[in-house]
């Protein structure tokens, strides 16, 4: 039977039962026991038209947020980003949404092509020699780089830093006890750092500690101090985990002497898309290639000597070195990365630290004006990026904070509480957050405190 | 060429707004120290030298919107075109993963609803859609016999899991990422697990089995409720790669073949675009028994309220950053829906029906190893064609007549693999077109092999050297 | 100096000023009177991102209607019609919509084979022999038909049915004044039908009508009755516009012998646009194709015998034959005869017929559920297809309904007392419309009845 | 390959919903004579098939995102991907016309404030935007000189209109259209208005002058002033054919140059897309004196309230269904804001800059008739290359290098002529490239002309036949 997604008309579907010599359809699925598909139970459910489902799924949205309706200031790894027109309109050319893994370089070679860009752009941004073409996301990626530490390093053992975004740190959790490795968490200090007294500690005592993971700006947006990290870790790896965008003005982790950086991409081109698909970002140093995970184009040329790319060192993936693979990491997050590419080419390199530092601008606005409200004030004295973290006046709670401004149509932030910090918010800012908006943040907050204090 | 050769100081894509607000000195924000002396040398290119190059990049792939992409074991499929409008729709791509449950219910409810329907279609009572690929569900499935037998005490015990040797890469790889020893046990004649072999295998050492099913020469495994009877009293689970569930989907249920643990490729199956790579999505559906380690959060309902359940002390934790590929989600759920029952048989049906013509009409031309009714897809030979010509020759000449090659050189147990998957979304004339083109191919591998040799001829390049980039890797531009 | 759009570096400038032999760009313009150049006076804008203009024309987005928060009953000649996202996903497509006219036929044979369906489509839907590639609108391709036909027959007077939209109907009284053309109205009776009688007469008298401009659906939904026109008007053109969805079931003007058939294809594939761009139909016999204004695609072949399609009779256009062209018209509206012919594929030979079918049955029902309602009744008797007039009870204001309507977020027609009748709303229904939504619509007419009752 | 030959009964490219109430007969609805017997013959093809064919067609055009498209008289500048968004807002695209002043403040506040910007830029106090085009502003424009004349009692008499010899064809059509009898008065040889022949042509019988300025030689008319001197005291009106102002934007206004009637083609001056022919938009402004007779309805703005005027007595009525191209007006207006005043300026100084530096170094190969600084464009001839090439060659040869050709065989006053506008939004490095191709063909032209005579080698199609598809004209597709 032709739906409109199969082009089979019943002359067809003869012709071709003909052609095999089966009778029926159904005759093609014998050899499945009877007695399974015997017990095959329907879903119930009657097939549906383009516009009854549009309007179903329509109406779903609408039981949502607008976001469009919201002024928001949530962050915690996710980030509403300003995206150029120019990016959904490459991501909607078909020719790259609808293909695959270009398995097949020589049809290929625009996803080739973009790939390898995206991988210079990581090595820039990160200021590393060799990037991978995506990871699933910024927990994912940071636990592929657990998983390479130790096969590089050997060790079994490794520090976490508390400041390591909670629910990547959970992730890694997960694949740590998977590959029986250890993991050891460090604390962070009233600048809301890494406490550096206790990773000296934990070196000097733990000889077998293959590396340390941090996050920078970290969960709390304070920027870490990466200086002499490398130099205390020695043969151990530095593993240092990044927003994307604060590179534009921070000075990148591959200086501080990382060996594995990676982050998060959302922020690059991407809608927050209720946290999936995201975009892991992966890059390390030139002598460890060969134990990265993930795809890589690499450049070659062909048979007439034009510059071309395929796929490169495949030999690390799991299609060719099966359970010796570097990752087991197939399907990745292609189109994504795509988007990224060609937002970062549409700011460039004027336009990248321009909009960093718009988001280092603004952030800081806010934070001053609300750590000026009465009782506000904030939480670390570090410093920051476009994320900071403020401590409520005694007694407040800020699920009530947040409530209040909800009603003004202020998504104020994440509440701390829910992550063992109880009296506190994260607040993010980015470039789209304009004066006014900050300004009615401030405002909504003082007004709740009267109210509150009435 | 690449954007960075478009690059001179000055142009720009895009405009930014101005700082509305008064500006601090960058030094009094952020200790000199940390700031970066270099900007990071992202290429400075103007808008409509930008569209231009990313526009002349698009034409350079082949994709499912240009024809018939026969690539095995990935179901090129289609992608309605709806479901693309769908999951842009501010609520969904806009929405923050912590808005809130208040916020949220709708995509919670739409998550909730997925979950709902793929547990019918797996025959099995609980799910997570948290894996982001494929893989990603078959590590969370290895993690899930972890814990089982953890949980179990057994743990020390079961190291093993079992694999045939027409497994999909990522099998092994998964399993071993999740920390098992993997062991490979024999087909037979037919293409299917040998239950001798397997026998012999399933120790008290073993976990379990990692099934394709069909498995990679598109063979179904008749004897499946044997193989899980055998893992099973034997105390070790069955876990189900759904990769190629395009073929039964609709008909028959993996947990009505005693499979313990599934995962499904929505952007296989369910036509969500493959997005050049990615990204995908494989939710994973598991008995009774295992759903007390999904990873959290779970999305759960009471009393007509959707949230998302964090309390579940039995869990193995997470392996996301949070609830796997939403976007993804709503285009499966629109395409679901838009098929019901009816559309979903129809699906497996003409999948079948299209592959199985192709293999009588082909086999007439080529090698057929397995010569048995497929399913979904089917495994060529392309060997003995003609004076040296290879498999990749006549992946290569495809391309020459409009084509996107077949998966070529995997399922490895077949020598010269061409590994065939045409999908329902094909017309019955493109599949003609198919079958002419192989057959010419045929031919001139006998009379002008070098037609092959030096294929293509008509792509935007020539042969690429693979050699030379494995041995000399570039991976980034030089930017000096 | 380069905004985004203008890919010239200084340097870009310099070089080519120089080769120019220009000192500056300034100087490249003082062929222009410098009285001229001094009197300019600036509009005092400042450029701005578009992230800026974004938000801008976001919020005066949000100062109208939401159509997507309303159920409409609009019609008069625009309609709240479904499109598949097929065509949207075509419409993109740069290389369809950053084209032009397709001078070059060898670098447009997209445009110009979807152009050769397009009126292959039309041809079909009106039962008509040629048609050209699209005129601006429905009112436009209804005057150019005006004069057409007054070329053909080389008369002067018209004749032109009341039931015409009334906008239409000004467009054609504005072009025959251009052209010193008379037109001679023709009322309707109460079938809401052309009145025949009246037509008759004016044939006997005016010897000189050189046709007569019908249309079918009429304004008022009604379907005229063509058959037997043609014989009465004789050598004189029966020129009829329609809505080519009801073209899905209705017997087509070709059948009864019309000589141009128009109409306003915004129904096919084009969202309302707030009334543009719009798709002009226009389709006449083949021996006028000569006279026949706008462009065409007509098939050939190359140079080695493969089919391949260009413009075709281009010498009755203006930039060949100038003032002898058969109408001025240069762009047109492509875009949009390219979403009608994506659309008219999209739905196919059965899903046409459905369509049309919908938008029958469905406004029957409401038709005859609000005719239930007290002191409610429909205007006219005729047959109609997706659109009726409802004359309101007694001393009941239609502005007074629609109001109430609005407010349960009904859009639930046009007040015809803008149009000279005084009691009655014009209400369409679409495919779009569910059961559910019909059913609403009635009980708000009847509440707001009760409730001006009370 | 059209459609049509896709299709197969029973396939189908959507679905629609099911009839949700009960069905009557139609014979009950609609009489049956007026009840269609057969249906359309509208092709049967399935979605993916659809959606391959219209991609695959796509792919058979050049297109402004492909590369420079120097089509001269037609602005082909890039077209900024924001406005495509913002056009397609729901509360745009989604508006009907007729949905109420209350519920469209923002589209009419929109259409005002995009009218009070154009206003500015033409230097004229009153607008419409009402005609969907060049041509239709054109026409327009002709309606209110005949109203105008009319209401003086002055028609009868006032019968003609000037137009220079370099006149684009729709200039006398909408002369000719709107009733008036079209004169060409002469150029002189500097390819302006010949000021003499002007003089004698100004009688008392024409109603007014249409100038392209810069006109279609891309010269500006030095003069204008003067010109508009002698029509204004011959009691005449000045129409300013706009479609050139791309060249002159943000540094002159034709109502400084004593113009009273003035189209804008929104479409090429303000970047909107051509899409493949249309839609445009060509907005008229004009005078104070002329204000009264604009169309139906005048958007307006009383007390910070934006209605529709029709109480316009003086009105000659309507040129459109409703009220032009919005959705057009929407890009043209996100476009003027994004540029700003000095946006504006730098748009006419680069697309003035790439056109004269194009001529610099073109004219050393190829023939200048009017070797004068130019505008936004200019025109060479093609004539006297090589051993009966022809200009069409030369564009024919163009194509095989990559590029749209010009413009050719217009204006009618250069032989063989080649019209080139490159617009500001290419780069100098692609008008380099487009100048060594030109060199290239002129030497392919002296030494093998037959690669002029036979192209477009590289192009879905080699070159054809248009005196076959004139003779017999095959204008739809053969259905039996
Ligand atoms: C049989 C099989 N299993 C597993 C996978 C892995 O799925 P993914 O690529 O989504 O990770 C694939 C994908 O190609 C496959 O074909
Ligand atoms: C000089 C000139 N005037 C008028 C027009 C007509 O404009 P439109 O095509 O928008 O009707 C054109 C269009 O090509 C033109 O180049």
């Amino acid at each position: 039977m032709a739906t409109e997604f199969i082009p089979h008309t019943p002359e067809d579907i003869a012709e071709m039962l003909a052609a095999i010599g089966a009778g029926s359809i159904e005759e093609l699925f014998s050899d499945i026991p009877a007695e399974v598909r015997e017990r095959y139970k329907p879903l119930g459910l009657e097939p549906k038209s383009e516009l009854e489902v549009s309007r179903e799924l329509r109406r779903l949205a609408a039981e949502n947020l607008d976001p469009t309706g919201f002024i928001s200031f949530l962050g915690g790894g996710i980030y509403d980003h300003f995206i150029p027109a120019v990016v959904e309109q490459i991501l909607s050319r078909s020719e790259f949404y609808t293909a695959y893994t270009p398995y097949q370089a020589e049809i290929s070679q625009g996803t080739l092509t973009w790939m390898f860009e995206f991988q210079t752009l990581v090595c820039e941004l990160t200021g590393m020699e060799v990037a991978n073409s995506s990871m699933y996301d910024g927990a994912t990626a940071l636990a592929e780089a657990l998983f390479m530490a130790s096969r590089v390093t050997g060790k079994r053992r490794f520090l976490l830093a508390e400041g390591v975004n909670p629910s990547y740190r959970q992730v890694l959790r997960t694949y740590a006890w998977a590959a029986d490795l250890q993991l050891l968490e460090l604390p962070y200090d009233g600048l809301g750092q890494l406490d550096r007294e206790a990773l000296k500690e934990q070196l000097t005592r733990e000889l077998e500690v293959g590396g340390l993971l941090i996050q920078s700006p970290n969960f709390f947006g304070i920027v870490e101090d990466l200086e002499g990290l490398k130099e205390l870790l020695g043969e151990a790896f530095l593993i240092v985990s990044t927003n994307p965008i604060s590179l534009g003005l921070l000075r990148p982790p591959g200086e501080f002497g990382a060996d594995i950086v990676v982050g998060e991409g959302q922020a690059l081109g991407n809608p927050p898309n209720f946290g999936g698909p995201l975009l892991g970002l992966f890059a390390t140093r030139q002598r460890y290639l060969r134990q990265m995970p993930g795809r890589v184009s690499g450049q070659t040329v062909d048979a007439e000597g034009k510059t071309g790319y395929v796929m490169a060192l495949q030999t690390r993936e799991q299609h060719i070195r099966r359970e010796r693979a570097t990752s087991n990491i197939c399907t990745n997050e292609a189109l994504c990365a795509l988007a990224a590419t060609v937002w970062l080419a549409a700011l460039g390199k004027e336009g990248l630290r321009e909009l960093a530092e718009l988001n280092l601008q603004k952030a800081h606005y806010l934070a001053e004006r609300i750590a000026g409200i009465k009782g506000y004030r904030l939480k670390f004295t570090g410093p920051f990026f476009n994320e900071f973290v403020v401590q409520l006046p005694q007694g407040r709670r800020p699920s009530e904070l947040l409530a209040a401004l909800r009603e003004a149509k202020i998504l104020g932030g994440l509440d701390l509480s829910l992550y063992g910090l109880k009296d506190s918010i994260l607040v993010a800012v980015t470039e789209k957050r304009t004066k006014e908006e900050l300004d009615l943040f401030v405002e909504e907050v003082a007004r709740h405190l009267e109210e509150a204090t009435r | 060429m690449t954007i960075f050769e478009l690059s001179k100081p000055g142009r720009r894509g895009v405009s930014l707004p101005g700082l509305d607000l008064p500006r601090r000195d960058l030094e009094t924000l952020i200790p000199q120290k940390l700031l970066r002396h270099e900007p990071p040398r992202l290429p400075e290119v103007s808008q409509p030298d930008l569209v231009r190059h990313y526009t002349k990049l698009s034409k350079m792939n082949y994709s499912v919107d240009d024809g018939l992409y026969p690539l095995g074991s990935c179901t090129m499929k289609y992608n309605p075109k709806v479901n693309e409008a769908l999951a842009r729709l501010p609520q969904f791509a806009g929405a923050h993963p912590l808005q809130g449950e208040e916020l949220s219910q709708g995509l919670l409810r739409l998550m909730f609803e997925l979950g709902e329907l793929l547990k019918g279609l797996a025959g099995l009572p609980a799910i997570t859609l948290q894996p982001a690929a494929g893989a990603h569900g078959e590590l969370l499935g290895m993690l899930l016999i972890r814990k089982h037998f953890e949980e179990r005490g057994e743990l020390a015990r079961r190291t093993k899991i079992l694999l045939p040797d027409s497994a999909h890469g990522t099998n092994p790889a998964s399993a071993h990422t999740a920390g098992f020893q993997v062991i490979e046990t024999p087909s037979d004649e037919r293409g299917m697990v040998d239950l001798a072999g397997l026998r012999k295998n399933m120790t008290d050492e073993v976990a379990g089995i990692m099934l394709t099913v069909p498995n990679t020469l598109g063979i179904f495994e008749e004897e499946i409720l044997e193989i899980a009877e055998i893992v099973h009293r034997a105390g070790g689970l069955c876990y189900f790669d759904g990769a190629n569930l395009n073929s039964i989907v609709g008909r028959a249920r993996p947990g009505d073949m005693g499979m313990d643990i599934v995962h499904f490729n929505l952007h296989k199956t369910f036509s969500t675009p493959h997005g050049g790579g990615g990204p995908g999505s494989g939710p994973v559906a598991v008995t009774e028994e295992l759903e007390p380690y999904l990873p959290v959060p779970v999305v759960a309902k009471r009393d007509e309220r959707y949230y998302l359940d964090y309390d579940r002390p039995k869990s193995i934790g997470k392996v996301h950053s949070f609830f796997g590929n939403f976007t993804v989600m709503v285009r499966a759920y629109a395409y679901i829906l838009m098929l019901g029952d009816e559309g979903l048989r129809a699906v497996s049906g003409s999948a079948v029906l299209a592959a199985n013509y192709l293999k009588e009409r082909l086999k007439k031309t080529y090698k057929l190893p397995y010569d048995r009714p497929c399913k979904h897809e089917f495994v060529l030979s392309g060997k003995g064609l003609g004076e040296g010509v290879r498999t990749l020759d006549i992946a290569k000449r495809l391309i020459d007549y409009g084509f996107h090659p077949p998966t070529i050189y995997f399922p490895l147990i077949v020598e010269e693999a061409l590994m065939i998957e045409p999908t329902e979304t094909v017309s019955k004339e493109e599949l003609d077109r198919f079958i002419a083109a192989m057959e010419e191919i045929a031919r001139e591998a006998r009379e002008r092999s070098e037609l092959l040799k030096e294929a293509p001829h008509h792509a935007p390049v020539r042969r690429l050297d693979e050699v030379r980039a494995a041995r000399q890797p570039i991976l980034r531009a030089g930017l000096d």
